[in-house]
């Protein structure tokens, strides 16, 4: 199919210029460990030592092949800081992530959509106004403000006390929900306004489709017009959005919380790759990042084909 | 004989940013079982908001609708809504609309959003809506019916889509269907099958249908009777052959002064009438036509004229020919 | 604008008051630039934590500073932050937007869509951290990092546009005349995205300041000088000591300028209705 | 934490309605745990990295040491731990050698033959040294025995081949070390009580190479159960040696110690707690939040929190709410703060040109007078902090109580009339750059720090932030001499005040740990003669002295030493210390479960 062949193409287009921005950016222009691992009164000497070490010596091109190769066979090394193999601690953070994001991350596209369809059957009622104002509100908000504030409402003595300031001991469902709840409030208040609004202007057009009058002119309950008419016509564009928010939700999303919360994840990880200049895991997460994203491109035109019988034919 | 529907004194306001203006302006008529009536006027009158009134599908907030009763088969469904309202939509009454094209829902096939129909409206299992569908697909003239079903409504001709929606505006066997426009965006030979159809229902199960258009000679051909709309409102009302045969409102004698006549001999339009039709947001008072009308007096501006009986039909004019 | 949608505008209570509060701001941030107003910002004026009073409406921070000038100053930043920001992003925007939307599906069109996605599938906060590398964490370093991030939104849907510009007939006509592609562009293309352009510099706008502030409470905004964020930053500290000063200073301003905007925004697209942007 | 958990399995039945059975989260196990907390986390766990108090924190309980301190003996004394005794050094000093004890293992590991842990031997003790001198262990402790132990150095530089033997660093036989010195080393046993020193075994560094930093192989009294960037978990090492605790070694003092419960410890046999969790908790309010939580047995109190932990100053007396709850201890940090001037920039520093030096010598002078450490202890250090003239804290002997306070006194008239004499005006004053790495408190102590000069009419324009997202960041800037003004802090390594005067010995300049590049002739001999000598009544006059000559160049805004509020559970039984003595302690926390209930 030579539509998929261009995709993939692309793809691979998309790749290669993540890697080279993020690699100029974080690796060549980027933090430099060695003073961390000087010991005290080091010599220019040692220095240089540490450096080579680092293999912060070699030419650009070279450390660049080896950034390329180091993705494509998933060998990402050892961090700089803790020496444990860059791919072992994204085993171990990236499963948390997913844990504390995913709850918050479907929630909130979730009640996105239900309000919504609310919004849009009901068009220029009162409940319609409500729903959009509370989405304006719900925009105007920082995450930053909307973390602070659930800490001290709910985690502190200030507040009702009630969940964890930080930390992440999760054994079982109880403890589990003990700790995502309020990263998953948190989440779920930041997006909703966004993805209220978004959907409310999609679902709108699709409701006011010549197709719905008729579905109702035969009867058709409202249920079945907006689950199963409006909302499969407007897929694609939410597809779109969720898969796009997918690789960002998960690195500079949780990356927000986690640091807040202190949730060892993959935002964790990166955040404190950054501030110990842990190159091999900086360079990994923005790799990785990349991939995930040329993916939810390429996997997403495909849902489009699978979606619309419009664009079979192409 | 008794008629199947009855509208009395069916009035539509638009709500549009705090003005609110009247599109359809207490009107009344009835339309019998077996034969087919005609609604005439020029686009932006009110015909499509009239039908669309009838099968209670303007809502609040952007719409107002009243009536002293919408009766199909003598009971009053202008007051129902919700369950009850929607039992009725597509069983007893149903609609042919003027898009076919975008009046059904791209994403599904037109098997399925038949089958829907038959489901909601008559307990059969699946399978035996499934036949159904398939009948009524055929009924329609659908040769292939197996493929048509199978089909995506993008991958058929205006026509062949219209027919479908004929499918299933009748795959119920309902009482009355308005068919609104159902051949203005068609090729001439699509709008014979479509009328042809039309015409069968009639025969077969003695459906009551309101032919919706601005076209005189497909309302002469194809209906008994006749009802002529301008602004809103009905100004005249009479049997097909009656009206155009001999026009009582100055307005419906200068629609029938535009139709051509077939042949050369005449010029294609004769004494149009002058001027243009108000915007329903600033109607004149009294007769909206008054302006419009040469035999147009100050009565006829200060209050709406009410119909009255003249020649077999009724007249809404102070001063009719 | 047009007069019509200036009525249009006028008559949508939100939006009035959404650009009222705006106004309100600006008015701020020009005070505080032409040094009228939160001059005081850095002098230690009081004690640590001293509670709101009349001397310091919004009682005093850890060192002792007046969190109501800090505050004001704030807002200039995050005002001066979202139009350098705005203004840039949104001319980048435009500019290759409309130059890969005019080139059609040629080679310019490729590139710019190719870098648009490139810098998309880029974690931002990651991108702003390694711009703040690259630049040596240069003052303009968070500037920077935004601008090169925001263009893109603006980039795409310019381009659409102009691609259904393009076709009209008046530009065939243009073309007819034998004016060159850069003349119709900027003589007949452009001027018909400008609604958009509108909208989108609001959005950009609520972003920026958004960013502005999450970025100076990790540390890659605001260098010398004080921000909404930075005051966050302390608050997140204090707050759960029992000092709210900071944080209720900072997030009730944030609020209500992103809040203005955002009401500004919805007004504006409905005035102008080019269809709801989507963020 | 019930009162948590109904919170928590309310919200479930909100969110996914309702979840039966509750367990307490953190497991509720029959064993004894001790929660610890950390301001920060350890980056690396190999001793030869363990440059962190964080690192050193946990490396010395997964790792033996040679020697350790007293447990409670303070001022703090050094104690044989893996070593049998205290090393026997030569009459010239030159020749030190220390016996191990016999029959320690090390934890098994599949590094070891058939994964069980060998014997701990002397040449262990050699290789781990000589670990620090590879480049590719990117060691961190060399620097304390550079240029000490007989070829060592050279045996470096001729690539570091450990089958080459170091002629002053020998295993004499399997339980028998040899060290040779260069020239005395009154400090060498301190260096073998740091995590630095620790011994590793040759085929753990063979078979995991850097991974070592993350799986540790020791023979320490706890083992590494596992770690992330915001907890470690530890848990006893079953075939750790079997010392009986003795009050009487570890220096117990009933008077000052009577009421901590540490008798029940006489004659048990350490490590005493099944498991350890240390939690990393960079954010101070997070950390105190997370300990009135219960969910922490210990904590070193953050400052923001001072005011609601404590009733009064002088003495420190903690409030009533938390009396029942807590212990309460207050230990003065071996270290000190100050603010240095980078001397070797002409703009503030030495100047070939004599004039512009004394005026530059003025100008420091002027500014060391304006800061005002009343008010710099009392907002970031509750008032509590020990403001000292020079760089001689109060923790080390040393220091003299009788040194004139004129140096830590602010005197803004004498300040200005500096300047004014010097010709210094707002126009010609330089432009400096003072550093430091992202944080907000470091951002506060900065904006302090300029609100400070602007008050003897230093334009604040003209004092620049200089901000690094990282303290690495930040070390470069000012060992590439790119920083004016270095604030910056020194903890002890070892509890000889030689550590401190060697910030300022010239050949230590930076990139050195002698960032102010201060290099005075005098104090660079003074402190030559003084390196081989031993703390005495003589060494104490030649530091002193130095410490005049430091302040009389100005050379250094100097300096302060904070007071640490140490609070744990009531049911903990312990003496925790931040400072020497590191992580050691961890080994004789106990927990009294005769009150089993957790807080």
């Amino acid at each position: 199919m030579p539509y998929l062949a261009r995709r993939l193409l692309h793809g691979i287009a998309l790749l290669l210029g993540v890697t080279f921005v993020s690699f100029l950016l974080m690796v060549y222009f980027g933090p430099d460990k060695t003073y961390d691992l000087v010991g005290k009164n080091p010599t220019p000497q040692q220095i240089g030592e540490v450096r080579h070490e680092l293999g912060y010596d070699r030419p650009f091109l070279q450390r660049y092949g080896d950034y390329l190769r180091q993705l494509l066979t998933l060998d990402l090394g050892l961090s700089d800081s803790s020496g444990e193999p860059v791919s072992a601690m994204l085993e171990r953070s990236v499963p948390v992530s997913l844990a504390l994001v995913l709850p918050g991350f479907v929630l909130g596209n979730l009640l996105g959509l239900a309000f919504a369809m609310l919004a849009a059957w009901y068009r220029g009622s009162w409940l319609d106004k409500l729903i959009t104002s509370a989405s304006v509100v719900g925009m105007s908000i920082s995450f930053l403000i909307i973390i602070i504030a659930l800490q001290v409402l709910l985690c502190t003595p200030y507040g009702l006390n009630l969940f964890p300031v930080r930390g992440w001991k999760v054994e079982g469902l109880a403890s589990y929900l003990y700790y995502v709840t309020v990263p998953t409030l948190a989440l779920v208040l930041v997006t909703l306004g966004y993805n209220t609004r978004y959907y409310r202007a999609i679902v709108t057009t699709e409701a006011e489709r010549d197709h719905v009058r008729t579905l109702r002119a035969f009867g058709a309950s409202p249920v079945e017009i907006m689950f199963r008419h409006v909302l499969k016509n407007s897929l694609i564009p939410i597809l779109t959005r969720v898969m796009f928010s997918v690789p960002l939700v998960f690195v500079s999303g949780s990356l927000l919380l986690e640091s807040y919360f202190g949730i060892p994840g993959i935002g964790q990880v990166t955040f404190n790759a950054i501030t110990s200049d842990d190159q091999p895991v900086l360079k990994a997460v923005v790799g990785l990042t990349g991939v995930l994203f040329a993916l939810a491109l390429s996997v997403n035109d495909l849902l489009y084909t699978k979606v619309d019988p419009r664009l079979t034919e192409r | 004989m008794k008629p199947v529907l009855e509208v009395r004194e069916l009035s539509v306001r638009a709500n549009s940013s705090g003005v609110r203006h009247r599109l359809v302006d207490n009107v009344s008529f009835s339309i019998s079982a077996g034969q087919a009536t005609g609604l005439v006027g020029e686009s932006g009158c009110g015909k499509t908001i009239t039908a669309l009134a009838i099968m209670g599908l303007l809502k609040e907030p952007a719409f107002t609708v009243t009536a002293a009763a919408i009766e199909l088969n003598g009971r009053d469904i202008s007051r129902l809504g919700g369950r009850q309202q929607r039992a009725l939509l597509g069983r007893d009454i149903a609609m042919v609309f003027q898009q076919p094209g975008t009046a059904l829902d791209p994403v599904f096939t037109l098997g399925q959003q038949i089958t829907r129909v038959i489901l909601r409206h008559r307990n059969e299992t699946r399978k035996q809506a499934r036949q159904t569908m398939l009948q009524a697909l055929g009924k329609v003239g659908f040769a292939d019916a197996e493929a048509f079903a199978a089909a995506y409504p993008h991958e058929l001709s205006g026509g062949m889509r219209q027919l479908a929606m004929i499918a299933m505006a009748t795959v119920c066997r309902p009482a009355v269907v308005l068919a609104d426009e159902p051949t203005t965006a068609l090729d001439p030979g699509a709008t014979a099958l479509i009328l042809q159809q039309l015409k069968r229902l009639q025969a077969d199960h003695g459906t009551a249908v309101l032919l919706i258009s601005h076209d005189l000679a497909v309302i002469r051909k194809n209906c008994r009777d006749a009802m002529i709309m301008y602004c809103g409102r009905i100004l005249e009302a009479n049997g097909a052959g009656a009206l155009f045969a001999r026009p009582r409102h100055p307005y419906t004698a200068g629609l029938l002064a535009c139709i051509p006549r077939i042949g050369p001999r005449r010029p294609a339009v004769v004494d149009a009438i002058g001027g243009q039709v108000p915007a329903m947001t600033d109607l004149p008072s009294g007769c909206h036509f008054a302006p419009r009308c040469e035999r147009a007096d100050p009565t006829c501006s200060r209050a709406a004229p009410p119909p009255e009986a003249l020649g077999g039909g009724t007249v809404a004019c102070y001063r009719p020919l | 604008m047009t007069g019509t949608a200036w009525q249009r505008l006028r008559d949508n209570g939100p939006g009035i008051a959404g650009l009222c509060i705006v106004l309100v701001f600006a008015l701020v941030a020009v005070c505080a630039w032409s040094g009228l107003l939160g001059q005081g910002w850095a002098q230690v004026t009081g004690g640590r934590w001293e509670s709101a009073g009349p001397d310091h409406w919004f009682g005093t921070n850890l060192l002792g500073q007046d969190i109501l000038a800090r505050t004001l100053q704030g807002a200039a930043n995050a005002i001066e932050t979202g139009l350098i920001v705005t203004v840039f992003s949104i001319f980048l925007g435009a500019a290759l937007g409309a130059l890969s939307g005019w080139s059609g599906r040629g080679w310019p069109d490729e590139l710019v869509l190719w870098i648009a996605g490139v810098l998309d599938s880029i974690p931002f906060y990651l991108f702003a951290a390694a711009v703040a590398y690259a630049l040596q964490g240069h003052e303009w370093s968070m500037h920077v990092a935004m601008i090169v991030t925001f263009w893109t939104t603006t980039a795409r849907i310019v381009r659409g546009e102009v691609m259904r510009i393009k076709s009209r007939e008046f530009v065939e006509a243009a073309r007819a005349m034998g004016l060159n592609g850069f003349t119709i562009v900027l003589r007949h293309v452009l001027p018909n995205t400008l609604h958009i352009l509108v909208v989108q510099a609001t959005i950009t706008f609520v972003a920026a300041i958004k960013t502005e502030v999450i970025l100076s409470f990790l540390g890659l905004g605001v260098k010398d000088g004080v921000s909404w964020g930075l005051m966050l930053a302390e608050s997140s500290q204090e707050v759960l000591a029992g000092h709210f000063g900071n944080f209720l200073a900072a997030s009730i301003s944030l609020f209500l300028l992103l809040m203005g905007f955002n009401l500004l925004a919805d007004a504006l697209q409905d005035a102008l209705d080019t269809g709801k942007v989507i963020r | 934490m019930l009162k948590k958990l109904q919170g928590a399995a309310l919200l479930a039945l909100l969110m996914l309605g309702g979840c039966g059975q509750s367990p307490d989260p953190g497991g509720k196990v029959p064993v004894k745990i001790y929660r610890h907390a950390l301001d920060g986390a350890p980056a690396s766990l190999d001793p030869a990295q363990a440059a962190s108090i964080y690192a050193n924190f946990i490396v010395v309980n997964l790792y033996d040491t040679l020697y350790r301190y007293k447990y409670l003996a303070r001022p703090y004394r050094l104690q044989p731990n893996l070593a049998a005794a205290m090393p026997q050094i030569s009459d010239d000093g030159l020749t030190v050698t220390i016996r191990l004890k016999k029959g320690v293992h090390f934890v098994d590991d599949p590094a070891f033959a058939r994964g069980k842990g060998r014997e701990v031997t002397a040449g262990d003790f050699v290789y781990s040294i000589e670990r620090q001198f590879d480049p590719r262990t990117r060691a961190q402790g060399a620097w304390l025995w550079q240029h000490r132990i007989v070829g060592l150095d050279e045996w470096k530089t001729r690539g570091s081949h450990y089958d080459e033997e170091v002629p002053g660093l020998r295993a004499l036989d399997e339980h028998t070390v040899q060290i040779r010195l260069t020239r005395p080393f009154p400090q060498l046993a301190h260096t073998l009580a740091q995590g630095f020193s620790a011994l590793v075994p040759r085929e753990a560094v063979e078979k995991y190479g850097l991974q070592l930093a993350s799986h540790p192989v020791g023979s320490g009294p706890f083992k590494l159960l596992q770690r992330d960037g915001s907890r470690a978990v530890l848990v006893r090492n079953p075939d750790y040696r079997k010392e009986p605790f003795d009050l009487a070694t570890e220096g117990y003092d009933p008077a000052t110690q009577g009421h901590l419960g540490l008798e029940a410890l006489q004659g048990r046999f350490p490590p005493f707690v099944d498991r350890l969790e240390i939690e990393f908790i960079t954010e101070d309010a997070a950390r105190w939040n997370s300990f009135a939580a219960g969910e922490l047995h210990f904590i070193k109190v953050p400052v923001s929190q001072f005011d609601n932990v404590l009733s009064q100053r002088n003495p420190l007396k903690l409030s009533a709410q938390y009396e029942g709850l807590y212990h309460f201890a207050a230990s003065e940090e071996a270290g000190l703060i100050y603010t240095n001037f980078n001397m070797a920039d002409k703009r503030i520093g030495y100047s070939s040109d004599p004039v512009r030096n004394r005026r530059n010598h003025a100008l420091r002078c002027a500014m060391v007078k304006a800061f005002d450490w009343r008010r710099r202890n009392e907002i970031f250090f509750y008032d509590i902090g020990r403001v000292f003239p020079g760089i001689i804290p109060p923790a080390v002997p040393e220091y003299d109580p009788a040194e004139d306070r004129g140096y830590t006194r602010r005197d803004l008239a004498r300040a200005r009339a500096l300047l004014r004499d010097n010709h210094w005006t707002a126009d010609n004053l330089p432009t400096l750059d003072y550093g430091f790495p992202n944080s907000v408190t470091e951002r506060q102590i900065f904006e302090q720090f300029r609100n400070f000069m602007s008050q003897i009419g230093y334009p604040p324009e003209k004092i620049r932030p200089m901000i690094f997202a990282t303290y690495g960041d930040y070390q470069r800037a000012y060992s590439q001499g790119k920083v004016t003004l270095i604030n910056s802090s020194w903890t002890m390594d070892y509890p000889d005040a030689e550590n401190i005067m060697q910030l300022y010995y010239g050949p230590n300049a930076a990139p050195g740990s002698n960032s102010a590049s201060y290099d005075n002739p005098e104090y660079n001999r003074l402190f030559e003669r003084a390196a081989s000598m031993s703390e005495s009544p003589e060494r104490t006059r030649i530091y002193r002295r130095m410490n005049r000559l430091l302040m009389h160049d100005c050379a250094t805004i100097s300096g302060i030493s904070r007071t640490l509020l140490f609070l744990w559970d009531k049911h903990v039984i312990m003496k925790p210390d931040r400072s020497f003595l590191g992580g050691y302690f961890l080994r004789f926390v106990d927990i009294d479960d005769s009150a089993e209930d957790e807080p």
